[in-house]
């Protein structure tokens, strides 16, 4: 490496040879496996060697994961995009125009946004197919398809976790986000692309841990890796805690990369009045991440020390309650942080598709902002189940009042659309079931808020019907409306209006005889987290499982719909919607530079009194960064 | 004004169909079987708030679909809606205030005076003639002890934990989490939540604590009658969770001082 | 401010703040980093009375872990400072020998806060213990993450890729290191002291 | 890895990475990760049919964790002289090891559940228990043992089975008795819930040649 050093003033190298190079991933892939197998080496074998242990022990699979995630984040192109550059050598990290951008660390925003979606996309067919796994057994209220329960409640875990940190919180905000932040507000790029280029490398990471969890041990805990439970679990609920920590590091940087881009990168004229939708709703979020998602990290470090070292934090001798207060102090943000973006988007959508102005916009904005300030103190009624009767009032009270500002969302929506001219197509059929599916989420949030109510269907399958509503009815559905809305964008061609609709009709029909039967099933006694079952509640789990798997198919059908025409799908045009947000004035999809000369922003996006550009082209280009 | 008048008689009648079914889903009860006075307590609470919020629902439902078929755009293209405005006072103010309002009652109506009814009532049953059940519940098993019987660990033949109530009465559940038997750590419990589906209410059981349960039994009872009537984990405790259920009988008082001797005669056998 | 580079010749360079508004947004971006790393240490402070209440263990070592650490990672906030203001006058030599001082103190900082770990004298199975502990795995872990970016800032100094229109990163490097001196120095009085 | 010159005098990598390697390689990581979670056990299985029919001889180590044996499969030959050596690496759990085939079951509202074997293979056998500690109990039924050093706590009831707290070891020393055939093993501690999850294995015992 020295002799980088000294050709760096010009001279060529002797010795320079053109040889093909690894691929990123592969040469990722091999650092991690050295890296772990090295520190994994130094700690079980040398540093702890204990008599009987076998090869990996939970400190040594600590360990030397955190050295895999090192050598795949640096193999796969930090170590020269990143590192290198950032100990003062030349940077010599150069991505070529093709497909392999993809599989490769790069620092343009709409490369890594797309990376980012596939990532999230690749969790959700992973999760998706452990909840098929999943509905298949509980067909029986005997085990038939797990051979045993842990492996059941393992598949549980694998399924929650990845669906809720490596879709519901990345998808429209890493993925969606990366991608159109930039786009929406005029910038080239982020405000420090770099960062944005390794957090996303740290998705794949994150989601393999969870995945691969249950080989290192079953862990029966669900997604909220609880103690004291998770304490007593054999090793695999390390992986679910490092892994979640992978996940979480990668979400808390997009959330600061895309505030500071929002705020610093806006292109002249851009003012705050002017902020669109999309942007407000991902400000709000990153807010949330950035004070939630430390918080999630530094429980699951001390729980990580409770089940390594060992210490009895959370153990009947420390306060076994405390990891569960410390959760869901995230855990309820968290929900906010999944559906949001979705409000944001079904204000971003609906004036488009009603070409008509946006109804209320100021309520829009106070909404989302108060559902992001309200949300830190709902968390436990999640808890009213073991909390003292006394404190359940006040929890009560901020949950049923969080319903105001969620409200804002339907205000604005609802009025946009009164006397639009509304095109009924996929993406606004999208958007109308989302907040069709949140508004059944939400009536059933306000019966959970309600403790009574709440003691009876708490842990029940009412409570799982009701946060698939919030979480799959709106922010997956509108993460569908998004995939259809932007799709000339990304890929420059449009989708099949028919097949999209029917896709669209398709999952609607079959989100909603699934979990709105959950609700039924939860009222009848079935309690959560179990693969057997009373025998009365066969029937009706075997009939909803047949609906999840038109579910599965569905979601498996829109994707599929969704790659064939991102290929060979017709040209669509630049602006095929005539929007007036400022990713739209450019071309589908835009070239390595977005925007040359950047625009200048001279009336507010959701103005459809007539069809006037709300950008000037500047003659001045912005100052080169 | 003729789309707010037809879009009112829309929602106006659909709101009326929604309340008819939800009134007849009401009738035939939302908690498919009950067997306590807490459990109607919190039937009655559901009912109230679904009856009060199945307008509201059917407000945005319809009102989505009004504005999907009344609104569509008929032509290919995409044209500026030729009515556009940006805020409207009165239905923006309308929207607030009944919001406002809406969660003001549900706050006051089922929440506050409900966990009043089901809790502070209590107060006055204290020490008055409770049956007091401690209940342990350990992994994974439910042990159930009268204490005021002298009978620890209530058996039915096949040594499987069973539970019987007393008709009429009030029961103390005294819920505890750990380990009578040191199959595990003693110091390593994990959190247990007791459940009977049919009595409408819940109880975490956190190791190192000690946790209360009132339920007022109404109705002779049991497993056999209904499988909502048992005693059922909802707090996943590891890879037994499923398995930890136990039947319960409720049963007449004379019946119930019937099975209390028979099983102190077993117990007495035993030791 | 102009945009022409001193290096641009010799290394296409980590890209450093240029303009005013980039300045601006770097320092944003970290100063958002740097809140959001408050939040484990409120974590914390929050666990050790929901665990340990007030309790502090009476043969915790005073001076190691404790007193000595906390005055030396106080003592480096001034030549971090020092330095940052050396580099905007482009005095790099002067720059580098603060930062030197800066990286010594917190060298000795580290070794006396970490050295508690491996000998203490209460049980480290105790709610105080624990979280004693915890504490001072996560002042190291800080500190060496202050010493990281002080490091690779020297490493950059010595490859003449920081000047007075490049100083971010100096900059950086003296506000990550006053967080962690003013952090420790709230958890050793929560620990130590309430 | 090296690296190419453009034309500016910069320095890169040859970008033109191969895409066989790289779907060579996703492939088969996507491959061995599926295996592995999937069937490692099934894979164990099929290798120690084919290669681990080579009887165990002297001490085989049984590790007991929440909830599995290692190893998960044992193949002796009668009239072999073996020793168990059983360590519970449980944090937290206690764990036995009983040996026998056919299942005693209890009714339960998710049918029937195993609550120990019906035939116990240490009927009769001598056996010689030695390095006992933090045994929480020794059910020796009717095994003939015989001990070495500090004697464990003995309990009666059930098929012989001693039960280990965490972190607690014990050593049987015995002679393969002339048992042929498949047997299992398993933990029945809990309300018989270690061996639902999974805490079991198998031992071939081959007759003698």
């Amino acid at each position: 490496m020295s002799s980088v050093v000294s050709d760096m003033h010009g001279a060529r190298s002797e010795h320079a040879r053109v040889k093909r190079m690894l691929p990123p991933v592969v040469r990722g892939l091999l650092w991690a496996l050295i890296g772990f197998l090295v520190m994994n080496t130094l700690v079980s074998e040398v540093f702890d060697r204990m008599p009987y242990h076998p090869f990996i022990t939970r400190a040594s699979v600590t360990l030397g994961w955190v050295a895999a995630v090192g050598g795949w984040i640096l193999g796969v192109g930090a170590w020269e995009g990143a590192v290198k550059p950032y100990l003062g050598y030349p940077e010599e990290w150069v991505v070529p125009q093709d497909w392999r951008k993809y599989f490769m660390y790069s620092t343009d925003h709409k490369v890594i946004g797309l990376q980012y979606i596939f990532s999230s996309l690749g969790g959700f067919l992973i999760a998706g197919f452990a909840a098929m796994l999943m509905r298949l057994e509980l067909m029986k209220g005997q085990m038939w398809i797990f051979n045993n329960p842990g492996a059941y409640l393992s598949t549980v875990g694998v399924h929650g976790t990845v669906m809720m940190f490596s879709v519901g919180t990345v998808a429209l905000v890493g993925g969606f986000g990366n991608y159109f932040i930039p786009l929406m507000i005029g910038a080239n790029s982020t405000s420090f692309p770099r960062m944005s280029g390794v957090s996303q490398w740290l998705v794949p990471a994150g989601i393999a841990t969870v995945v691969i969890s249950p080989v290192l041990g079953q862990w029966t805990t669900g997604w909220r890796g609880y103690e004291p439970l998770a304490g007593q679990d054999p090793a695999g609920i390390l992986f679910y805690y490092l892994g979640v920590f992978a996940l979480t590091t990668s979400s808390l940087l997009v959330a600061i990369n895309l505030t500071a881009t929002i705020l610093f990168k806006r292109a002249p004229g851009l003012t705050w009045n002017r902020i669109p939708m999309y942007a407000w709703g991902i400000l709000a979020v990153s807010l949330l991440n950035l004070i939630w998602l430390p918080e999630i990290q530094m429980t699951f470090v001390m729980a990580l020390l409770n089940a390594v070292i060992p210490l009895p934090y959370f153990a009947q001798i420390g306060s076994p309650l405390t990891y569960m207060e410390m959760f869901w102090l995230f855990g309820h943000p968290e929900v906010y942080i999944i559906v949001v973006p979705a409000f944001a988007l079904w204000q971003e959508i609906l004036p488009v598709m009603g070409q008509k102005s946006l109804f209320a916009r100021q309520w829009g904005i106070i909404g989302l902002v108060f559902v992001m300030i309200l949300s830190g103190l709902v968390w436990a009624h999640h808890m009213f189940t073991n909390m003292r009767n006394s404190q359940m009032l006040p929890f009560s009270f901020f949950t049923e009042m969080i319903s105001i500002p969620t409200g804002f969302a339907y205000l604005v929506s609802l009025g946009t659309m009164w006397r639009a001219n509304l095109k009924l197509n996929t993406p606004t059929l999208y958007t109308l079931m989302s907040m069709f599916n949140f508004l059944i989420g939400g009536v059933t949030g306000v019966l959970l808020a309600d403790p009574v109510v709440n003691l009876q269907v708490h842990d029940s399958f009412f409570v799982v019907a009701h946060f698939h509503y919030t979480v799959i009815g709106a922010m997956v559905f509108s993460w569908f409306a998004a995939f259809f809305y932007w799709f000339p964008k990304l890929s420059g061609r449009m989708y099949n209006e028919f097949w999209g609709k029917v896709g669209a009709i398709w999952v609607f029909i079959a989100f909603n005889m699934t979990f709105g039967q959950f609700f039924f099933l939860g009222l009848h006694g079935m309690n959560r987290w179990v693969p057997v079952y009373p025998s009365y509640l066969e029937p009706m789990n075997f009939e909803v499982s047949l609906f999840a798997f038109l579910l599965g198919l569905g979601f498996v059908f829109n994707f599929l719909h969704i790659a064939w025409m991102w290929n060979k799908g017709p040209v669509a045009k630049d602006n095929p919607w005539q929007a007036k947000t400022l990713e739209w004035q450019t071309a589908s999809p835009p070239g390595e530079q977005n925007f040359d000369p950047i625009p200048k922003v001279i009336s507010g996006f959701y103005d459809y009194r007539d069809q006037r550009l709300p950008i000037r082209n500047s003659p001045q280009k912005e100052p080169t960064s | 004004m003729g789309d707010i008048l037809a879009f009112t008689l829309v929602w106006i009648l659909v709101s009326a169909l929604g309340e008819i079914g939800i009134q007849s889903l009401i009738h035939h009860g939302v908690y498919y079987y009950t067997a306590t006075t807490q459990a109607l307590d919190g039937e009655a609470a559901f009912a109230f708030i679904i009856t009060v919020l199945t307008p509201v629902f059917a407000f945005i439902v319809v009102m989505i679909g009004y504005d999907m078929i009344r609104f569509r755009s008929r032509e290919p293209g995409m044209r500026p809606s030729p009515r556009q405005f940006y805020n409207n006072k009165v239905f923006v103010s309308i929207w607030i205030l009944v919001s406002i309002a809406l969660n003001l009652l549900f706050f006051v109506h089922p929440t506050a005076s409900a966990v009043e009814q089901m809790f502070n009532s209590e107060k006055e049953r204290y020490n008055r003639h409770d049956l007091i059940i401690n209940v342990t519940a350990r992994q994974w098993q439910w042990l159930f002890d009268y204490p005021q019987y002298n009978i620890t660990q209530a058996q039915d033949a096949n040594g499987n934990s069973i539970l019987y109530l007393p008709v009429d009465r009030t029961v103390r559940f005294v819920l505890r989490s750990y380990d009578p038997m040191h199959m595990y750590d003693p110091y390593a419990g994990v959190i247990h939540s007791f459940w009977i589906p049919a009595f409408g209410v819940k109880q975490d059981i956190i190791p190192g604590e000690t946790r209360y349960m009132y339920v007022h039994t109404n109705k002779v009872t049991s497993y056999n009658v209904d499988p909502m009537v048992r005693v059922q984990c909802a707090e996943v405790c590891g890879p037994g969770h499923p398995f930890m259920e136990a039947p319960v009988h409720v049963v007449s008082n004379v019946d119930f001082m019937n099975w209390i001797k028979q099983q102190q005669k077993l117990q007495a056998g035993q030791s | 401010m102009s945009e022409v580079t001193d290096q641009k010749a010799s290394a296409p360079s980590f890209k450093q703040a240029s303009t005013a508004k980039e300045l601006r947004q770097n320092r944003f971006g970290l100063i958002l980093f740097v809140t959001s790393q408050m939040v484990p240490y409120f974590m914390l402070i929050n666990d050790r009375f929901v665990l340990a209440d007030t309790y502090v263990s009476r043969r915790v070592d005073p001076l190691l872990g404790g007193f000595l650490p906390t005055l030396l990672l106080l003592l480096g906030v001034l030549p971090s400072w020092l330095a940052v203001r050396a580099i905007a006058r482009n005095a790099l030599l002067q720059m580098q020998r603060q930062l030197q001082l800066t990286g010594l103190l917190g060298v000795l900082a580290l070794i006396v806060m970490v050295w508690p770990m491996f000998s203490h004298r209460y049980d480290a199975i105790s709610p105080f213990g624990e979280i004693h502990l915890v504490s001072l795995g996560l002042g190291g872990f800080f500190t060496l993450a202050a010493l990281f970016v002080l490091g690779s800032v020297l490493l950059r100094a010595t490859k003449g890729v920081i000047g007075p229109q490049h100083y971010f990163s100096v900059e950086a490097s003296a506000w990550v290191w006053t967080f962690n001196a003013i952090a420790w120095l709230v958890l050793y009085i929560a620990v130590y002291f309430i | 890895m090296s690296k190419t010159v453009d034309s500016e005098g910069r320095f890169h990598r040859d970008t033109d990475w191969q895409p066989g390697v790289f779907f060579g390689v996703l492939a088969l990581v996507l491959l061995i990760g599926v295996a592995v979670l999937f069937g490692r056990f099934w894979i164990a299985g099929i290798f120690q049919k084919a290669f681990d029919r080579v009887p165990t001889q002297g001490t085989v180590h049984v590790f007991q964790f929440d909830y599995a044996y290692e190893p998960r499969h044992i193949t002796w030959r009668v009239g072999d002289r073996v020793t168990i050596a059983l360590r519970n690496m449980s944090d937290t759990h206690w764990h036995e090891m009983v040996i026998g085939r056919g299942y005693d079951t209890v009714p339960s509202a998710f049918g029937a559940i195993a609550t120990q074997f019906k035939t116990d293979f240490w009927d009769g056998v001598p056996v010689r228990i030695s390095n006992a500690h933090h045994v929480d109990n020794l059910v020796l039924n009717k095994a003939r043992a015989t001990f070495v050093g500090s004697k464990p706590n003995l309990a009666t009831g059930g098929d012989f089975s001693p039960t280990l707290q965490p972190g607690g070891s014990i050593n049987l020393t015995f002679t393969v008795p002339n048992k042929p055939g498949e047997w299992q093993y398993g933990c029945f501690v809990q309300q018989y819930m270690h061996y639902v999850a999974g805490m079991n294995g198998t031992i071939t015992i081959l007759p003698a040649k």
